[in-house]
């Protein structure tokens, strides 16, 4: 529509398109091995699911009109909608889930990507066309939170073979059978091209086209908001939200954050055999230099300065996104920005600073000083590093930053081979893997394989809660026992949480509508999600704005064919001189 | 008339902020089938002069004088009439072929060069014309396709011939033909181009710093002498009693072999050739000659009569 | 003529040398040819072998990495299965040898970043990437060597000060900073200058106007990136046609060939330029290392779909089978690149041939 | 005999030099530089970044580059005390900017010794001996050439750690392969002059040939191309940089324009935060050139005739 | 003066000074071509104080001989000798060697170091050989030898500041600063101009008379051997094929080839006639017999009796003998 310039937009004046920016690089689309959200978000357009996460990211119906669980709690029946069809007119019943489900749970490559959500369950059935039942192993309190993609059996069953080898990428040969608000038209290794599906089951969508393309720099994705060529762009930078502030036709949006940046600090690497590996420093072992640390951290500083203001000072391990889990110290619990403090437990502890300001160990005589890595690849993190260091220098702590590439901070991680290290996860609505990675159940086997452990944390006591919260079905009463959790493991500091970076998004609001829900007091708004906002975004009703960025568009094209005819020129007119020398 | 008529010829070449005078007042005039070889020493202005008939000199030099050429003034032609001239009228022979030639494409393409480029001919006649050429020369016409590197020092020079007899020149050029070749290759090539110049009346100007060579080549000589011509004759005369000291010199260079006041007694010239830049004043041979006077120093020397058909420079010719 | 009797004796026999020589230059054509590709063989092996060495020996953990990256849970069993499918568990050697055989076939091993083959990574990428650095160095070249032999033919003059003044500073200039000042300008609008062209990417999303459209679309996304390659590389050109036209200027059969009459753009034409263009041309196709590390930065910051983005991309993870896969392409590229500037050479320069 | 009697010119100076002294060459090339007014202008700069280098720690302190320390205002225009302007914690970019040249200098300028002495080396050892360890050299420095440098220089930083001194050896391995291949042409182009031959006859040896000789005649070439190669090894280090190879916590030049790139300056409109450092880089690298372009215009003779 | 100087070199004749025997010289042929003999059996001597002229066209080897006496090629076989001593081809024994035996090359543009100024030039063998006593004294001294006074003058310049005459004298000043005994002098003249020519040629000339020097020269120029040497060996196709006094060679040749040299000699009024045809010969393709059979014009002349030139091969030239020598079947 941009590059068409004005022809297409007389062509087809009707047309719409939704282009908003993808997550993160896309190439293939099988949502048996997609992990990023870029693939992510345009397959839960294509792929349904028993439920859906709906705008306040609770569960709501999708593929599944309600749904009962047995008196145990082990079997979930659900009610599948009667007469959906595939794209390829296909009728997609209960036998298509049951078919995916059970494809996930029996084949090891299927499971790559949603294998641990079918690790809990027993069985699955679909006795009739409309009805499928689940039965898990243990009760499980998330399972509506993780419906796995259905794809269609009849399409897939081919393709099981050599799951690997299938992109899901529509050819004109084989177009891509689906179920969703949209279907998939083409990819084009940086974007990917979606048309409505008029017919769709939760409200035909208002756009007739979606596309979700990919830019390389955050800058190129702004630019392109602003002349117009996509319409959405959710990975803004705190710079480019404030630039975009007052930009005509553009409204930014703050929304809660669904994620964190924190600190981990190796208080003691084991195995799940209790052998110590790595080569952390064992002084982090002992609490008080870890709630020092903690205590020397201004996290309103690092809001203020690295977040220009748009975030809050970490504290709850759930972030503040979903408030239904978030948790907040209480004003005496809370461990805030005093160095004081922090040095005078050190003092007590016996830690003597030296003559260089820096700490000792009275019993090893070794220096209070540790490693610190961070990203090579996350501007925050060094930003993060140039305020820590001096701080931690303040309570006589010596810091030594280590960049790393993030595959060489995760195999010291993994190691053990580190002290403390930045650290950043973002959950979706449902927190139970997010909880895992602290629990002793994760720390590695003796050979230093298969963990999977964030911090190397390890608290039978936490992880008793763990199991419970898994089991409770009520909603609040596992909200109340992921609270006292997080409670623990704020204490511990073991993973210091240092602030919430809000989601900013731009939109060109003279054209969609497309944020969902009611900004609070702070001017910010809810967790957004993309499945919903695609859904239900719909375009500005006719106001012919964009003349500019189509005249730049025209120029542009101008400027590239002359450019184009003048280097033909030159070797036309190199040649026309040849035989003109010739002939004199 | 005259095939050549030159006038008060002089170059002067810009470098550097120094005005290098290479030529400095040249007169000579050649008739149809005659031949003129210009001896002296390098530096004297030999190339200078007889590129200069031609405008062949590089942008930095700047030429003053008249070179009448057929009776048309090629000082002041246009520069597309001189085009027209070069190579059709007048061709040149330049010393060391190997690098006279481009390396990188046939000896065939460059002979055939110029006969397409002057006269109305199709492609396969220039190649017939190219073959005799080579014929004439004594290199096998199939040799056409060889590139420059691929032939002999010798084969080359007589490439160079046949390429500048290709469009029936009036005048060919000759600059040191034979300077780098063999003593049998040069015997050789001097012996193709005096047959060539008997045979077709061409006019010829030929370079060399070996009055020998030239004495048996040409029928009159010309030695130059820090841009100008200090004496001028025929050739045998010329050699065999120089009148100018720096021909006697010139003369000794070469001993003939045999003549017992040269054996064991090389005979040379002491002395560097006078710095161009700038004025000379009196005679410019002066600093270096044996028998020199004191007039010498101050008196302005130009070509005067020194015998039948004969000029020369020197105060002490002066009868 | 007289004088062709006198010289006949020598004729038969050059003729019959030639003629030898002929067949045994064709004969050394091929000895050359084989040995030129059997030395581009060993060099594609060795490079094999330092990218496998490189990629090998680095401090990884794949597993862990596509774990992370997932954000999504993972147990023993899963990892030990994925580390079992990434073939992390067989001996060096094994690896290798799977290593070498997928190279061979062009399959370049497994991206577990991206969880498909690196070849069907590869693959759809190279097109982008040869518009891009092919138009590039094709624009390059007509611009270079047409302004460099200008510049080279009278050096001194005013277009030569222009033209080695513009090709040192453009030499001069960071590749991604140029683009990313370019995309600043003439992608964004700088106050009066309206927005002219996309700020990244191939095509416009969604948009289809038939072959032409499109064509005209890919030229308008093409023109930024184009541009920003072709100032950085096309300098380098201008600097070597101008000297090597300058090391012709002084050589003899310049004059032969002005002697003969020729115009004077025609001197330069069809005599200087070929001698000129010799060492040009092995230095253009040796240089497309260069080009390679100008596509990476300009696919970068225009968000070029092409191998450069890819290689951008498998940095940032770092996805370690893709980074050796997109290394082990350039190096082909380079090694073949280098066997047909070997080649060329010896077609187009006789002297060589004649070795 | 007329050899004895070879008179002097009157004007020349009949001043007794004795030995003559070696400075006088120098002294030569240092009047012709002088003269060679791109040159110069390319040396001053280049001494005034390097004096702006070395005296930095003097006059700028820990606290002026520490984001945590900073007092400015964030991402600002040029302004009063901040004249190009501040980044995003709010630090000068001025001083950024002269601090950043540190980093990009020195390793410019350390991988391109290192470049140039295994360059030097090889190329000097496979031009001088003939046979195997000339081929075996030769080889070698093909299968450098087919690397891909960028490529390369990324695959050995991410295996050998970020940081500088990854880069320093990036740029050592992936460019000495250029200083090897000239430095070979040009012993082989000296080492087929009559001189060397005359040399030989009156009794040097290998090593005195070398010495005496060749390195000579390959030195300015040497110095020539050593200078392209620190500009070209700038050039590298800040791509490397850009594309995050660097430490982020260093400041340079390269990574200023990365962290204005990721950190979405150029939509800011932060000018000041993207020009200073690509015209600084642009900048030095062009003295680099300008410097290397006037010694090979000075030492080259055949330039000189021209 | 002539005559005195005659009386020196015959006498001295007798004490050779340098000598090859039974030299050969053969370069392997590369990528399937064949090896070139470039000397194939050469006898010579040269006596104290006596100046040979080695005579031949271009190609035939004279400056591989030249190479082989200065000890630069080592002969594939056959030894040199100095003054009686065989020459050895230790890196030590070579460098004594080359204090007495000194070469000079053709173009002494490119034989001079362009940045080595005239002192260090002349100075560089003596300084090679460790002999830095006194080294401004001996570099004066060998540069007066060589004519280039006063001294200062010219210490230092660099080459391109002197004509070609005087890069001329200052290689040879570079030669005469070790005191050697034989200069071997490649083509000395043949690059520099006429009237030049003559000076150098003098300048060796002078150096024998004063110096006794001996000397090799290598040129194909027969005037050459005129105007200095005393004896003369032609050259043919890596062997000698006529050796004998200037006199004897030059004015009554008695090998075909020698004539033929002469007749191609330009003179007054006489265009060169050439009586051989072709290009040089090729090393690499030696003719059976007498080498020299196929260019013969003697043999074409002689009929049936030139039979034997084809299929006999002629024996080496001897060397001890200062006698007149031939290889010739029919002479
Ligand atoms: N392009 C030029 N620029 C400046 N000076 C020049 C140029 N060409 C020749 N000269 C000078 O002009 C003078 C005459 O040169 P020219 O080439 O005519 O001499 P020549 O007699 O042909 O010498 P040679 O025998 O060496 O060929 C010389 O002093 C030379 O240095
Ligand atoms: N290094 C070498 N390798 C192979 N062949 C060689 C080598 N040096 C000389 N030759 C060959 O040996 C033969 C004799 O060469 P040489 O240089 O001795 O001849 P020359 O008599 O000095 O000739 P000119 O008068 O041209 O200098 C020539 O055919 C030459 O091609
Ligand atoms: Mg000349
Ligand atoms: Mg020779």
């Amino acid at each position: 529509m941009v590059g068409a310039g004005t022809k297409a937009a007389a062509d087809t004046p009707k047309s719409s398109t939704l282009t908003v920016v993808a997550a993160t690089q896309m190439s293939a689309f099988n949502p048996f091995f997609s992990y990023a959200d870029g693939e992510l978000y345009v397959e839960s357009m294509l792929y349904p699911a028993l439920t859906y996460n709906d705008k306040n990211n609770e569960p709501a119906p999708y593929l599944a009109t309600k749904w009962t669980t047995s008196p145990d709690g082990l079997t979930w029946t659900f009610d599948i909608r009667k007469g959906l069809k595939w794209s390829d007119g296909q009728p997609l019943t209960a036998k298509d889930i049951a078919w995916t489900y059970n494809l996930v749970m029996t084949n090891t490559q299927a499971a790559t990507a949603n294998g641990t959500y079918v690790e809990n369950i027993a069985s699955v059935s679909a006795p009739n066309d409309t009805t499928f039942i689940v039965k898990t192993k243990t009760k499980q309190a998330n399972l509506l939170y993780e419906s796995i993609p259905v794809v269609p059996e009849h399409v897939w069953k081919s393709k099981v073979s050599n799951l690997k080898a299938y992109n899901a990428i529509p050819t004109a040969s084989e177009p891509v059978v689906s179920y969703g608000p949209y279907t998939f038209e083409s990819f084009k290794t940086t974007y990917a091209t979606l048309k409505a599906n008029k017919n769709f089951v939760l409200g035909a969508p208002k756009y007739d086209t979606l596309i979700s393309q990919y830019f390389s720099s955050t800058d190129a994705a702004v630019n392109a908001l602003k002349t117009g060529q996509i319409q959405e762009d959710g990975l803004l930078t705190a710079t480019q939200y404030k630039a975009l502030a007052n930009t005509p036709g553009i409204t930014t949006y703050r929304e809660e954050p669904s994620g964190w940046e924190a600190i981990e600090v190796n208080s003691g690497a084991k195995t799940k055999s209790g052998k110590s590996i790595g080569t952390g420093n064992p002084l982090l072992a002992d609490p008080t230099i870890r709630k020092a640390i903690a205590l020397g951290i201004d996290r309103q500083t690092l809001v203020t300065k690295i977040l220009d203001g748009l975030g809050a000072p970490g504290a709850g391990y759930v972030p503040s996104g979903y408030p239904q889990w978030a948790w907040q110290p209480t004003a005496s619990e809370k461990i805030g920005f005093d160095p004081a403090k922090a040095n005078q437990l050190l003092d007590q502890a016996g830690y003597k600073k030296g003559s260089d300001g820096y700490r000792t160990d009275p019993k090893t005589g070794k220096p209070l000083s540790f490693r610190f890595g961070i990203h090579s690849d996350e501007s925050d993190d060094a930003s993060i590093a140039q305020y820590f260091v001096p701080w931690m220098k303040a309570i006589g702590i010596k810091m030594t930053v280590q960049p790393m590439s993030f595959a060489q901070l995760n195999a010291n991680l993994a190691k053990g081979d580190w002290d403390l290290l930045m650290d950043g996860w973002s959950t979706g609505p449902d927190p139970t893997y997010l909880f895992s990675i602290q629990t002793c159940g994760v720390l590695p086997d003796d050979k230093g394989q298969g963990g999977n452990t964030d911090a190397f944390y390890c608290n039978p006591a936490y992880d008793k809660l763990y199991a419970q919260q898994q089991t409770q079905i009520d909603q609040n009463a596992r909200a109340a026992t992921m609270r006292k959790m997080q409670d623990i493991l704020y204490n511990a500091n073991a993973d210091i949480i240092l602030y919430y970076g809000d989601g900013l998004v731009a939109v060109r609001t003279d054209k969609t509508n497309y944020i969902t829900g009611k900004a609070d007091a702070q001017g910010v708004y809810p967790l957004q999600s993309a499945f919903y906002n695609w859904t239900h975004a719909s375009p500005v009703t006719a106001k012919a704005a964009s003349s500019s960025s189509n005249k730049g568009t025209v120029i542009g094209i101008v400027v590239g064919v002359v450019v184009i005819l003048i280097v033909l020129g030159v070797i036309f007119g190199l040649r026309r001189r040849r035989t003109a020398g010739d002939r004199e | 008339m005259s095939l050549l008529d030159v006038e008060d010829l002089a170059v002067t070449y810009q470098t550097g902020g120094d005005e290098v005078r290479a030529v400095r007042g040249v007169d000579f005039n050649l008739e149809p089938g005659q031949t003129l070889g210009i001896a002296g020493e390098s530096g004297s202005g030999k190339s200078t002069t007889v590129l200069s008939l031609l405008r062949l000199l590089p942008a930095s030099a700047s030429v003053a004088g008249t070179v009448r050429f057929k009776g048309e003034d090629l000082a002041q032609a246009k520069w597309s009439r001189i085009r027209a001239v070069r190579w059709a009228e007048a061709s040149v022979v330049f010393q060391g072929a190997m690098s006279a030639l481009n390396p990188v494409r046939t000896i065939g393409e460059q002979i055939r060069e110029p006969i397409l480029l002057h006269e109305k001919v199709g492609k396969r006649e220039a190649r017939a014309r190219t073959a005799e050429l080579l014929d004439s020369v004594g290199v096998s016409a199939q040799r056409a396709a060889a590139y420059p590197h691929e032939l002999s020092g010798g084969q080359r020079q007589r490439v160079m011939i046949a390429m500048a007899l290709a469009c029936k020149p009036e005048l060919i050029i000759a600059d040191e033909p034979t300077t780098a070749l063999d003593v049998i290759v040069q015997a050789q090539i001097l012996g193709l181009l005096t047959d060539l110049v008997a045979e077709s009346s061409i006019g010829m100007i030929m370079i060399s710093h070996d009055l020998s060579v030239l004495s048996s080549v040409c029928d009159r000589l010309a030695v130059m002498y820090a841009g100008k011509i200090i004496e001028i004759g025929p050739s045998k005369q010329l050699i065999t009693e120089p009148q100018h000291p720096y021909t006697k010199a010139l003369a000794g260079a070469f001993p003939t072999i045999g003549d017992p006041a040269s054996r064991l007694a090389p005979s040379g010239l002491a002395g560097d050739p006078p710095d161009l830049r700038g004025d000379l004043v009196g005679c410019p041979f002066e600093p270096r000659c044996p028998v020199s006077m004191e007039q010498c120093r101050t008196t302005e020397v130009t070509l005067w009569p020194a015998g039948p058909e004969r000029e020369s420079a020197c105060l002490r010719v002066l009868p | 003529m007289a004088s062709a009797n006198v010289l006949g004796p020598e004729l038969v026999d050059s003729e019959q040398s030639s003629g030898r020589a002929d067949s045994s230059e064709r004969s050394a054509f091929w000895w050359y040819l084989a040995r030129k590709i059997i030395t581009a063989l060993i060099s594609l092996l060795v490079v094999l072998v330092i990218g496998f060495v490189l990629f090998t020996i680095m401090p990884q953990n794949p597993v862990e990495s596509i774990a992370r990256a997932s954000g999504k849970p993972m147990d023993a069993a899963q990892l030990a299965a994925l580390r079992k499918s990434l073939g992390l568990d067989e001996p060096i050697w094994q690896r290798f040898g799977i290593y070498v055989w997928h190279s061979i076939t062009l399959h370049l091993g497994y991206s577990y970043g991206y969880n498909q083959s690196v070849a069907s990574l590869v693959l759809p990428r190279i097109g982008p990437t040869l518009l891009l650095t092919g138009l590039s160095t094709l624009i390059s070249i007509v611009l270079g060597l047409w302004l460099g032999s200008k510049a080279g033919w009278r050096p001194g003059r005013w277009l030569d000060r222009i033209a080695s003044g513009t090709s040192l500073v453009f030499w001069s200039v960071p590749t991604f900073w140029l683009g990313i000042i370019l995309l600043i300008v003439l992608g964004t609008g700088v106050g009066p200058i309206p927005t002219l062209f996309p700020s990244g990417g191939m095509t416009t999303p969604g948009f289809n106007g038939g072959p032409v459209g499109t064509v005209l679309d890919v030229a308008w996304h093409l023109a930024l990136p184009c541009v920003t390659l072709v100032l950085v590389v096309f300098a380098q050109y201008v600097t070597i046609m101008r000297s090597s036209l300058i090391d012709e200027l002084g050589n003899p059969y310049l004059l032969t060939a002005r002697a003969k009459g020729l115009r004077d753009d025609d001197v330069l034409r069809k005599h200087a330029l070929p001698n000129a263009l010799l060492p040009t041309v092995t230095v253009i196709f040796l240089q497309i290392g260069g080009l390679i590390s100008g596509a990476i930065t300009v696919e970068t910051v225009f968000s070029w779909p092409g191998l450069g983005l890819l290689t951008y991309n498998a940095l940032k993870i770092p996805d370690l089978e893709l980074l050796q896969g997109t290394f082990v392409m350039f190096s082909a590229s380079i090694i073949a690149m280098n066997l047909v500037a070997d080649l060329l050479y010896r077609v187009i320069d006789p002297r060589v041939r004649a070795q | 005999m007329t050899a004895a009697t070879q008179v002097p010119s009157p004007n020349q100076s009949v001043i007794n030099r004795g030995t003559p002294p070696r400075t006088q060459a120098l002294r030569n090339f240092g009047s012709a530089y002088v003269r060679n007014t791109w040159g110069m202008i390319g040396l001053v700069v280049l001494l005034a970044f390097t004096i702006m280098a070395l005296t930095a720690p003097v006059w700028i302190h820990d606290s002026d580059l520490s984001a945590a320390a900073a007092t400015g205002p964030l991402l600002a225009p040029p302004q009063h005390g901040y004249p190009l302007g501040t980044d995003q914690p709010g630090r000068s970019v001025l001083l950024l900017l002269i601090y950043g040249s540190r980093p990009s200098l020195a390793i410019g300028v350390i991988a391109t010794v290192a470049t140039v002495v295994i360059g030097a080396a090889i190329g000097l050892i496979a031009g001088h001996y003939q046979g195997i360890v000339s081929n075996l050299l030769m080889r070698v420095t093909d299968w450098f050439i087919a690397l891909p440098g960028l490529p390369l220089a990324i695959s050995l930083s991410v295996v050998l750690g970020q940081g500088p001194v990854s880069i320093t050896i990036a740029i050592a391995i992936t460019s000495w392969t250029g200083a090897a291949r000239l430095v070979r042409a040009q012993t082989l182009a000296v080492e087929a002059r009559p001189y060397i031959e005359r040399a030989r006859a009156l009794g040097a040896g290998n090593t005195q040939i070398m010495i005496r000789h060749v390195l000579p005649n390959v030195m300015p070439l040497i110095l020539v191309s050593s200078t392209l190669t620190v500009a070209g090894a700038i050039l590298s280090e800040t791509t490397l940089t850009f594309l995050g190879l660097g430490n982020p916590t260093d400041v340079s030049w390269g990574s200023m324009i990365n962290q204005a790139f990721t950190q979405g300056a150029i939509t800011a409109g932060a000018w000041w935060y993207v020009l200073p450092p690509g015209l600084a880089i642009v900048v030095v690298v062009l003295g680099f050139t300008l410097v290397g372009r006037a010694v090979e215009a000075i030492l080259n003779p055949r330039m000189v005739n021209r | 003066m002539t005559s005195t100087e005659r009386v020196v070199t015959d006498e001295a004749t007798n004490r050779p000074v340098l000598e090859v025997h039974d030299v050969s010289v053969t370069f392997p042929g590369r990528r399937g071509r064949r090896p070139a003999r470039a000397v194939d059996g050469v006898n010579l001597t040269v006596g104290s104080g006596e100046i040979v002229a080695l005579i031949g066209e271009s190609g035939c080897g004279k400056s591989t001989l030249a190479r082989v006496l200065v000890g630069l090629i080592k002969p594939t076989a056959g030894a040199v000798s100095y003054r009686s001593e065989p020459l050895g081809y230790r890196a030590a024994a070579l460098k004594e060697y080359r204090r007495h035996v000194q070469l000079v090359l053709q173009d002494p543009a490119a034989a001079l170091n362009p940045r080595q100024n005239v002192f260090d030039a002349v100075a560089e063998g003596l300084r090679l050989h460790g002999e830095r006593q006194n080294l401004t004294g001996r570099v004066h001294t060998a540069m007066e030898q060589a004519g280039l006074r006063p001294v200062e003058n010219y210490l230092a310049r660099y080459p391109h500041e002197l004509s070609g005459g005087q890069q001329q004298r200052v290689v040879i000043a570079g030669a005469l600063a070790l005191d050697p005994g034989v200069i071997v002098a490649d083509e000395p003249v043949s690059s520099l101009d006429a009237s030049v020519r003559g000076e150098i040629l003098k300048l060796i000339l002078d150096l024998r008379d004063q110096l006794g020097l001996s000397a090799l020269v290598v040129s194909h120029d027969l005037g050459l051997a005129w105007n200095i040497a005393d004896r003369v060996a032609v050259m043919y196709l890596g062997r000698i094929v006529e050796v004998g006094t200037v006199e004897e060679v030059l004015l009554s040749p008695k090998h075909p080839y020698t004539k033929s040299l002469i007749a191609a000699v330009a003179s007054a009024g006489r265009a060169p006639h050439p009586l051989l045809t072709g290009e040089p010969p090729d090393p690499t393709r030696i003719p059976s017999g007498c080498r020299f059979h196929p260019r013969c014009p003697l043999r074409a002349e002689a009929g049936e009796r030139g039979d034997i030139c084809v299929s006999t091969p002629l024996p080496i030239l001897a060397a001890d003998t200062g006698q007149r020598q031939v290889a010739c079947h029919l002479a």
